[in-house]
């Protein structure tokens, strides 16, 4: 009903407000990230104190007697009040100083730096695979719904939707790297200062299972939002004056569902960024995943709160910028973005 | 369970290697004439060559480990301090204590003063020889700044050990302990020189340190000033999987040459990928004992106890849970151990007997329990599922359940009726100094027995065999028939190798594959 | 063929065209000849084929459905039937199209000027500064800014009739010899309506090309076109000059049409006011969305029993007033009143009494009913909680006011896609009835139903009104409309009330420039009947 | 008053949902599929001859007699766990999802009807579940109270709510503009009432394609979490993959059976799902 009103008055007052508009998006969506992200780690903080037993017990076991135990707790300073346990880290957080990990006495920060690292280059080569391989396989289905192209996708996406991702991984090593047709390595490990990348090799099982595991839904979404693009009117009209379908299905369609479509890309991409743990322990991935899951298990705080920090930033990072390039590529989402 | 955040548990058992009681200096010589089960260690065809990289997969590898032998107190620190330092003694191949940085470890008159003589030509990585005063630093060090073996050996008197001379120191200790060389094998009491710096961890080991990767991956180069002789590969890299089947798949895919530990039952997937790999498996005195609690209910009942050690199928338990790489127990510890009690007769599964005990005792079945445990290793899952299923028989209804070791080792500890543990890799005295005597720091039966503490207090200070043996003998006998941990199983190691690899050997007393002795291994030319 | 000037620019021979499913047919079997530089006017109402001829002449037939014989021919070239070659270069360059709601047919993605160039672009037409440049002679063609900024747009910064004056800018492009006008002015108000005939009149002249004009707006194509052609049941049962139709058209059914246009001669508001009381009352109502203001402290008053008609442009802020006042919108300054009682601004702080008072009726009638409830199940829901009955009784009140509004109780178990425009208007009007309001908001109740449709709601409301003395709002962008059904008109122009007055004395004698151009608009068209 | 006089079409309405599903073949494929999946999980622990705990062999035994499907890591019958494990699994994950999915459902359908403010704090709140790695969350929660079976429940639905509320909020933003929902309002609705009869039927479509989606991922999610050793201890298919997936290259049928049948399962009911997405647009369809 609204669209309706649009009066040339009222279409000059929003044009012009707009023309500040991605500054001012930014703006406002990184003051809802920064509040975000603080809500992210009282949660966090709190729910992970709540575990029962501590980092001391972990690192003591049943060899502790009480007398270390006291020792260890005041080393580490836990016998602090939470209240001024989690305001000290989170003043280290202002200083972009994650602290040092309970266990291992190392900074966060280079605990974490190399697997952050390896996580974002997992994700980003996923990325780059998946995304142009989903957008084209998604639009070509859409094309003919009901086609050949649309069954498959639909089928492939309905079996590799049902399978967890380790199976495909294990299955993958299984026909790849040991027993099949052993022509990869099978783990991911590196050697000494090596980086997981230096040999793109260790990559390929680990990128292949989340490109696998991670298209089916996202084919899906775009093919759903191609679809409906291309039933529109616009399009109808576009084809009625006689425009070409490769046009109108790359400058026409795709530009209006690139916009749900990059929504679905991010949600993937931000489970990947923290959820790839079981693809980690398959491959020996050395991810943020395992070691957030280590972290938990010897509920070394201040690591799993940098982990989650750091992915949670990315992750609105994300969204952001997702959000940014669906503005640009269909300009009406503007209006709504606000 | 795979992996090793569960494994995080089991890491935190190596502190109870760190051994401080009386030993028998005296039973060096010898060993077990009967293995529980059959070796099929196969030999080093070959003489291992120089050089090359050996990268060793293990399960074990945490942020926790700490490069401060001192403060070792992981699975993974224990490995990574047996290739960057050394101690006076270990335990050998065949599971007995060995000298290694000491030349030997004598006795004064009584078990309280100690003549400790140092092996010649030792040097530490950067060059400065391992001398007397290295090692009385060493034990200052510990005393002085409080770091956990001070607590575990409260009879060592830093201010009384005297520096001889350069090789020779003598130890005057608080209170006479034989077992003072068998404690001497603990890796927190590593040599370490003077002005030691864990940023800069000097040792005397066979590898030095390169890169380490908390968590992740530690490499170490030769050392080439190493007292036992350079170690045949270049450089030695131990990698962490945190599951077992990427640790095997890591060796078949040619990324390892050797995956320490391995689960039993992925024997088969090493042995169905191909002749390039050998699975070589011996028995440990290693085991994952069921502990029930006599202060708790239904436990405070000898007859229950007795009736739950009637239900377990040994046999079964191996066979099913580990593949059959394990052998039976008989609810004793330290099979190594000269003086284990052969006599007993092996207890065979009789849940009808059970039962019946049980309901002439006047219990109405079945009796509810509630087990409680870590993933100790990826397979003690499976035998504590094994186990509840034998014991249903036999008309106990015992719930599993399965929790993180933190979780384990919370508040909760020792409350539990019925818990499991990973024990073993020690003689009788020290597991009895451990988890059975009076006031041992980690029972968690809480059993006590008057008879049984008297014996050991009799036998740790007589120094003839033959007598101490028969004393141990009635010990064993008390545990055998009231004691409140069921030994059902003795584990396997279970390491799997590439056929490129040679120079490994059994270490019955020692956790991790091979030892953790990587110096002796190498590459077939 | 070489087609000359005097040649048919579209030839339809025995065009047939069936329902894929059952054979049915939609279009029997029909032959048509569009001459040079005509405007041709194709009248019926929805479903009597005529936008399915109009798409025809460009090739296209909607899914489902299947030409079963004969030629389409445009310029000579085939377009159906035998011989089809390429239709791509055919479509927009030969034959052109105007698509009905321009809001959906603009890609929201592409700014307009580069929407005109598309068009020139697919059909490899003149390089890209020239295509520039003939965008900007045609924006001024149809008269728009031609300045640079409104090039670079986006659709949903126009109004409606900015749109469709772009939808015709593409049309015309590239000197198309035939475009077809799928019902292009649905939606857009009376004068808007008239400034983009006169366009299309003018676009016609300029260029030679013939245009087929789908409406249901008789009175409409009356005004402009050269011939109009009544289709029925997919026939074309009429073809007469449009300057004679009033007098030459025969068939019964187009004498029906023409019966059903809102007689503007018969102006006799009935009065039912009583003295001195009013139903509704907006005292200086000034209604905003976020920072824009879309009424000025508008203040009006209708006597009860009585009808006030807002008449204004689309943008106007007519139905924002109206929305006021059912409470569908309520961040506004100033009060709404009704029987001398201040009601909350939210419909949802509303009491249940305030609630049935106020009952509106919608625009789309379609939209306004649940697409997943049986219309009869939202008439007795009204019933139900507005009229505070048991489901028997609700029930027994809803067939009532259904069969009230001239529909049968067996309608009351269709989903309302399964009733026409008009039935579903009526739904919504025994939804509103079946509250018992005082006050009845009709919000453009017509404007988005056929002609002969519309002429029986008006007729039901003022049955309605005078039976049952309702006191309604009426708005509506129809002059015309405003005179039949309301006793007092007020004109509303940017949130400002312009004039407001008796409904005679305000068409009659209009005293703001506005409304002198809106009475002279009606005026115009009525004049070419 | 030709309009008031035409006959309404009535052949769509009275064939219901149900029937139109019957009519379509890969309905009746979907159904077919998860018919064979569903009755012997439930009817299979019943006619199964033997105990799913007994052991009938060596672990990860290839099939032969005594065990059609082979043994599993501890030497029992992967047939005879089959059939009992199926029950526990899909009543969880079925159970996850519906929790889940509702939850989600109404969070989201909330955060559309309520004033922008309090929309966007909501949406807020909602975004901070969804960068919060899913898995820390589960981890979290199911350390502090255990693996058993209300737990996980409790935890998978958990997974669902803020992505499910994110698109649950988009579809109904959609409807609540609509006429019909003023409508509503003005004929004196309550909100509550508002958002059963009026929103909840109509963004329902989107729902079940929600739902489908996210009973794999429940599934998927239950298996994992076994993988990664926080499944529950009892028999069900997600244990069935954890337990024996080191085997695989020995006894590849004692994980993929589990997985092949979960499969089967989902894809069932996918095709029964687009079946009534189908009939459901087919009966609202102009």
């Amino acid at each position: 009903m609204l669209k309706e009103k649009t009066t040339r008055g009222r279409a000059r007052t929003r044009r012009e407000a707009s023309t500040g508009w991605p500054a001012r998006l930014v703006l406002r969506r990184l003051i809802t990230a920064a509040a975000i992200l603080l809500v992210v780690s009282l949660v966090v903080f709190f729910l992970t104190q709540a575990l029962p037993g501590d980092v001391v017990h972990q690192i003591l076991g049943q060899t502790a007697t009480d007398e270390q135990i006291a020792r260890l707790r005041a080393e580490l300073g836990l016998d602090r009040p939470l209240v001024a346990q989690y305001l000290d880290w989170f003043s280290g957080i202002l200083r972009l100083d994650f602290g040092t990990s309970l266990t291992s006495g190392t900074p966060v920060a280079d605990l974490v730096g190399d697997r952050m690292a390896a996580t974002l280059v997992l994700v980003a080569v996923t990325a780059a695979i998946l995304l142009p391989v989903a957008f084209t396989l998604g639009t070509l289905a859409a094309r003919r719904p009901g086609g050949v192209l649309d069954h498959l996708v639909s089928g492939a996406a309905t079996v590799l939707l049902s399978l967890p991702e380790f199976v495909v991984g294990i299955l993958l090593v299984l026909l790849l790297a040991t027993n099949i047709w052993p022509v990869l390595p099978p783990t991911s490990v590196v050697s000494g200062n090596q980086r997981v990348w230096d040999d793109p090799r260790l990559m390929v099982l680990p990128v292949l299972t989340l490109v696998l595991t991670a298209m089916p839904y996202l084919t899906e979404s775009v093919k759903t939002a191609v679809r409906d693009e291309l039933a529109s009117d616009h399009i109808r009209w576009a084809r009625l004056s006689g425009i070409g379908e490769r046009r109108i299905l790359l400058r026409h369609a795709l530009p209006n569902a690139v916009g749900p479509s990059l929504q679905v890309s991010a949600m993937t991409l931000t489970y990947l960024l923290g959820g790839t743990v079981t693809i980690e322990v398959v491959f020996a991935y050395p991810g943020l995943g395992s070691a957030l899951v280590s972290a938990v298990a010897d509920r070394d705080v201040t690591v799993v709160q940098g982990i989650v920090m750091v992915v949670a930033a990315l992750s609105l990072l994300l969204y952001l910028l997702v959000d940014l390039l669906g503005a640009l590529a269909a300009p009406r989402s503007k209006g709504r973005a606000g | 369970m795979p992996g090793s955040w569960t494994d995080n548990a089991r890491r935190l058992l190596i502190p109870l290697m760190v051994p401080l009681m009386v030993a028998a200096l005296a039973s060096c010589g010898g060993s077990p004439t009967e293995s529980p089960t059959a070796q099929q260690t196969p030999s080093s065809p070959a003489n291992p060559h120089q050089g090359g990289t050996l990268r060793v997969g293990i399960t074990s590898l945490s942020t926790a480990d700490a490069l401060d032998p001192a403060k070792v107190s992981t699975a993974g620190g224990y490995a990574i301090a047996g290739q960057l330092y050394d101690t006076l003694t270990e335990y050998g191949t065949d599971g007995k204590v060995t000298m290694r940085l000491a030349e030997s470890v004598e006795p004064g008159d009584t078990a309280d003063k100690w003549t400790v003589t140092l092996r010649d030509g030792a040097v530490f990585s950067d060059g400065s020889p391992v001398n007397a005063k290295a090692v009385r630093h060493t034990f200052q060090r510990i005393f002085d700044e409080k770091l956990p073996p001070s607590t575990s050996m409260p009879y060592v008197d830093p201010a009384a050990i005297t520096v001889v001379d350069d090789r020779t120191l003598t130890f005057t200790l608080k209170e006479p302990t034989v077992l003072f060389p068998e404690a001497l094998t603990s890796p927190t009491v590593s040599i370490v020189p003077e002005g030691f710096t864990p940023a800069k961890p000097v040792g005397s080991g066979p590898f030095v340190l390169e890169t380490n990767k908390p968590g992740t991956s530690i490499t170490f180069t030769a050392n080439t000033r190493y007292w036992g002789g350079k170690p045949y590969a270049e450089r030695l890299e131990l990698i962490s999987f945190e599951d077992a089947s990427a640790q095997v798949n890591a060796l078949i895919g040619g990324q390892i040459e050797m995956a320490s530990s391995i689960d039993p039952s992925l024997v088969p997937v090493v042995k169905a990928a191909g002749d390039k790999y050998v699975v070589d498996s011996y028995a440990t005195s290693g085991t994952l004992t069921w502990q029930m609690n006599v202060k708790q209910k239904p436990f405070n009942d000898p007859v229950v106890r007795q009736a739950l050690r009637l239900a377990v199928n040994r046999k079964e338990l191996i066979d099913q849970a580990m593949a059959g790489y394990g052998s039976v127990g008989n609810d004793v510890f330290s099979p190594f151990d000269a003086m284990y009690n052969k006599s007993l007769p092996q207890r065979q599964a009789d849940p009808a007997q059970a039962k019946k005990l049980l309901q002439d005792a006047g219990y109405t079945l079945p009796i509810k329990v509630e087990l409680t445990a870590a993933p100790l290793t990826s397979y003690a899952d499976r035998l504590n599922e094994v186990f509840v299923r034998q014991a249903a028989v036999a008309g106990f209804d015992i719930t599993f359940r399965s929790v993180d070791s933190a979780t384990y080792y919370g508040d909760g500890y020792g409350t539990y009726p019925l818990s499991m543990s990973y024990w073993g890799f020690l003689g009788i005295f020290d597991q009895a100094a451990f988890t059975i005597v009076k006031d041992a720091p980690y029972n968690a039966t809480k059993w006590q027995d008057d008879e049984y503490d008297t014996l050991y207090d009799q036998a740790v200070q007589t120094v003839d065999d033959a007598k101490r043996a028969d004393l141990v003998h009635q010990m064993q006998q008390i545990e055998y028939d009231r004691g409140a941990y069921v030994v059902a199983v003795f584990l396997n190691a279970i390491n799997a190798y590439s056929t490129s690899l040679t120079g490994y050997s059994t270490y019955p007393n020692t956790d991790g594959g091979n030892g953790y002795h990587f110096n002796t291994i190498g590459f077939v030319s | 063929m070489t087609p000359t000037a005097d040649a048919p620019r579209a030839e339809i021979r025995d065009l047939r065209i069936v329902v894929r499913a059952s054979g049915e047919a939609v279009v029997p079997g029909i032959d048509l000849t569009v001459e040079a530089g005509r405007i041709v006017g194709l009248a019926g109402e929805t479903g009597s084929g005529k936008s399915t001829l109009g798409l025809s002449l460009l090739g296209y037939v909607a899914p489902g459905l299947d030409v079963r014989a004969g030629t389409v021919r445009v310029n000579g070239q085939p377009v159906v039937g035998e011989g089809v070659q390429n239709l791509r270069s055919v479509r927009g360059r030969t034959v052109s199209y105007v698509p009905q709601d321009p809001s959906s047919a603009l890609n929201p993605s592409l700014r307009v000027g580069d929407i005109v160039r598309e068009v020139m672009a697919a059909h490899g037409v003149l390089d890209r500064g020239a295509q520039r440049r003939r965008a900007q002679e045609l924006f001024s063609a149809v008269g728009l800014p031609a300045d640079a900024s409104f090039h670079r747009r986006y659709p949903h910064e126009l109004s409606g009739g900015q749109k469709q004056r772009v939808a015709i800018a593409v049309a015309f492009a590239l000197d198309p010899a035939v475009v077809v006008m799928d019902e292009p002015t649905t939606g857009l108000d009376v004068s808007t309506t008239r400034k983009v005939v006169s366009l299309v009149r003018e676009m016609s002249a300029r260029t030679g090309s013939s245009v087929v004009f789908v409406s249901h707006d008789l009175r409409l194509l009356m005004s402009f076109a050269d011939r109009i052609l009544v289709m029925r049941g997919g026939e074309i049962v009429e073809d007469v000059p449009a300057s004679r139709f009033a007098e030459a058209a025969t068939h019964p059914y187009s004498r029906k049409l023409l019966a059903s246009l809102p007689d503007t001669t018969t102006l006799a508001p009935r009065r039912y006011r009583r003295a001195g009381t009013y139903a509704l009352e907006l005292a200086a109502v000034s209604a905003r969305y976020g920072k824009t203001t879309a009424t000025h402290a508008v203040s009006l008053r209708v006597p009860t029993g009585e009808c006030l008609a807002l008449v204004g442009e689309s943008g106007s802020g007519k139905t924002t007033l109206a929305r006021c006042v059912a409470g569908f919108h309520s961040d506004y300054d100033g009060d709404v009143l009704v029987a001398d009682a201040v009601l909350p601004r939210a419909v949802e702080r509303r009491a249940l009494a305030q609630r049935r008072a106020v009952q509106y009726v919608f625009q789309n009638p379609h939209a306004s009913l649940n697409p997943r409830r049986s219309v009869g199940d939202s008439v007795a829901l009204a019933a139900a909680t507005l009229g505070g009955l048991p489901r028997r009784q609700a029930w027994s009140r809803a067939r009532e006011m259904v069969e009230r509004v001239g529909l049968r109780a067996d309608h009351m178990v269709a989903l309302p896609h399964e009733l026409s425009g008009g039935q579903c208007q009526r739904m919504a009007l025994a939804r509103a009835l079946a509250a018992q309001p005082d006050v009845l908001v009709c919000d453009e109740v017509t404007s988005s139903l056929d002609v002969s449709v519309q002429a029986g709601i008006v007729d039901l409301l003022q049955d309605l009104q005078k039976e049952r003395r309702l006191s309604m709002l009426f708005i509506t962008h129809d002059l015309t409309l405003a005179r039949v059904v309301a006793e007092n008109t007020a004109v509303l122009l940017d949130g400002t009330v312009v004039e407001y007055g008796d409904s005679q004395s305000v068409l009659q004698a209009p005293r703001h420039d506005y409304t002198r151009r809106l009475v002279e608009a009606a005026q115009a068209t009525h004049d070419q009947m | 008053m030709n309009a008031a006089n035409s006959t309404p079409v009535h052949d769509d309405r009275r064939t219901t949902v149900v029937a139109r599903m019957l009519r379509d073949p890969r309905s009746v494929l979907g159904t077919v599929a998860v018919v064979l999946v569903v009755v012997p999980a439930v009817v299979g622990p019943h006619l199964a001859t033997r105990d799913p705990e007994e052991f009938a062999g060596a672990p990860l035994l290839g099939p032969a007699a005594g065990h059609l499907l082979g043994t599993d890591i501890l030497g029992r019958d992967v047939l005879t766990r089959l059939l009992a494990g199926g029950q526990t699994f899909i009543i969880q994950g079925a159970l996850a999802t519906l929790i889940g999915v509702t939850l989600g459902a109404g969070v989201g359908i909330a955060m559309a009807m309520l004033s922008r403010r309090a929309s966007e704090l909501l949406l807020s709140v909602n975004d901070t579940f969804i960068v919060i790695p899913q898995i820390l969350v589960s981890l979290l929660v199911i350390t502090r109270f255990g693996a058993t079976p209300p737990v996980l429940v409790a935890v998978v639905a958990l997974s669902h709510v803020a992505h499910t509320a994110r698109v649950a909020r988009a579809a109904t933003s959609h409807v609540a503009s609509s006429d019909y929902v003023l409508a509503a309002a003005g004929i004196g609705l309550s909100r509550r009432r508002i958002a059963a009869h009026e929103l909840l039927p109509n963004v329902l479509p989107v729902l079940l394609v929600e739902l489908g989606v996210r009973l794999a991922a429940s599934f998927v999610l239950l298996a994992s979490l076994n993988f990664l050793g926080f499944g529950s201890s009892g028999l069900e298919w997600g244990r069935m993959i954890e337990e024996n997936k080191g085997g695989l290259a020995v006894q590849p049928l004692a994980v993929m059976a589990p997985v092949l049948v979960m499969a089967v399962f989902l894809i069932g009911m996918n095709l029964v799902r687009d079946g009534a997405s189908r009939a459901l647009a087919a009966r609202s369809a102009r």
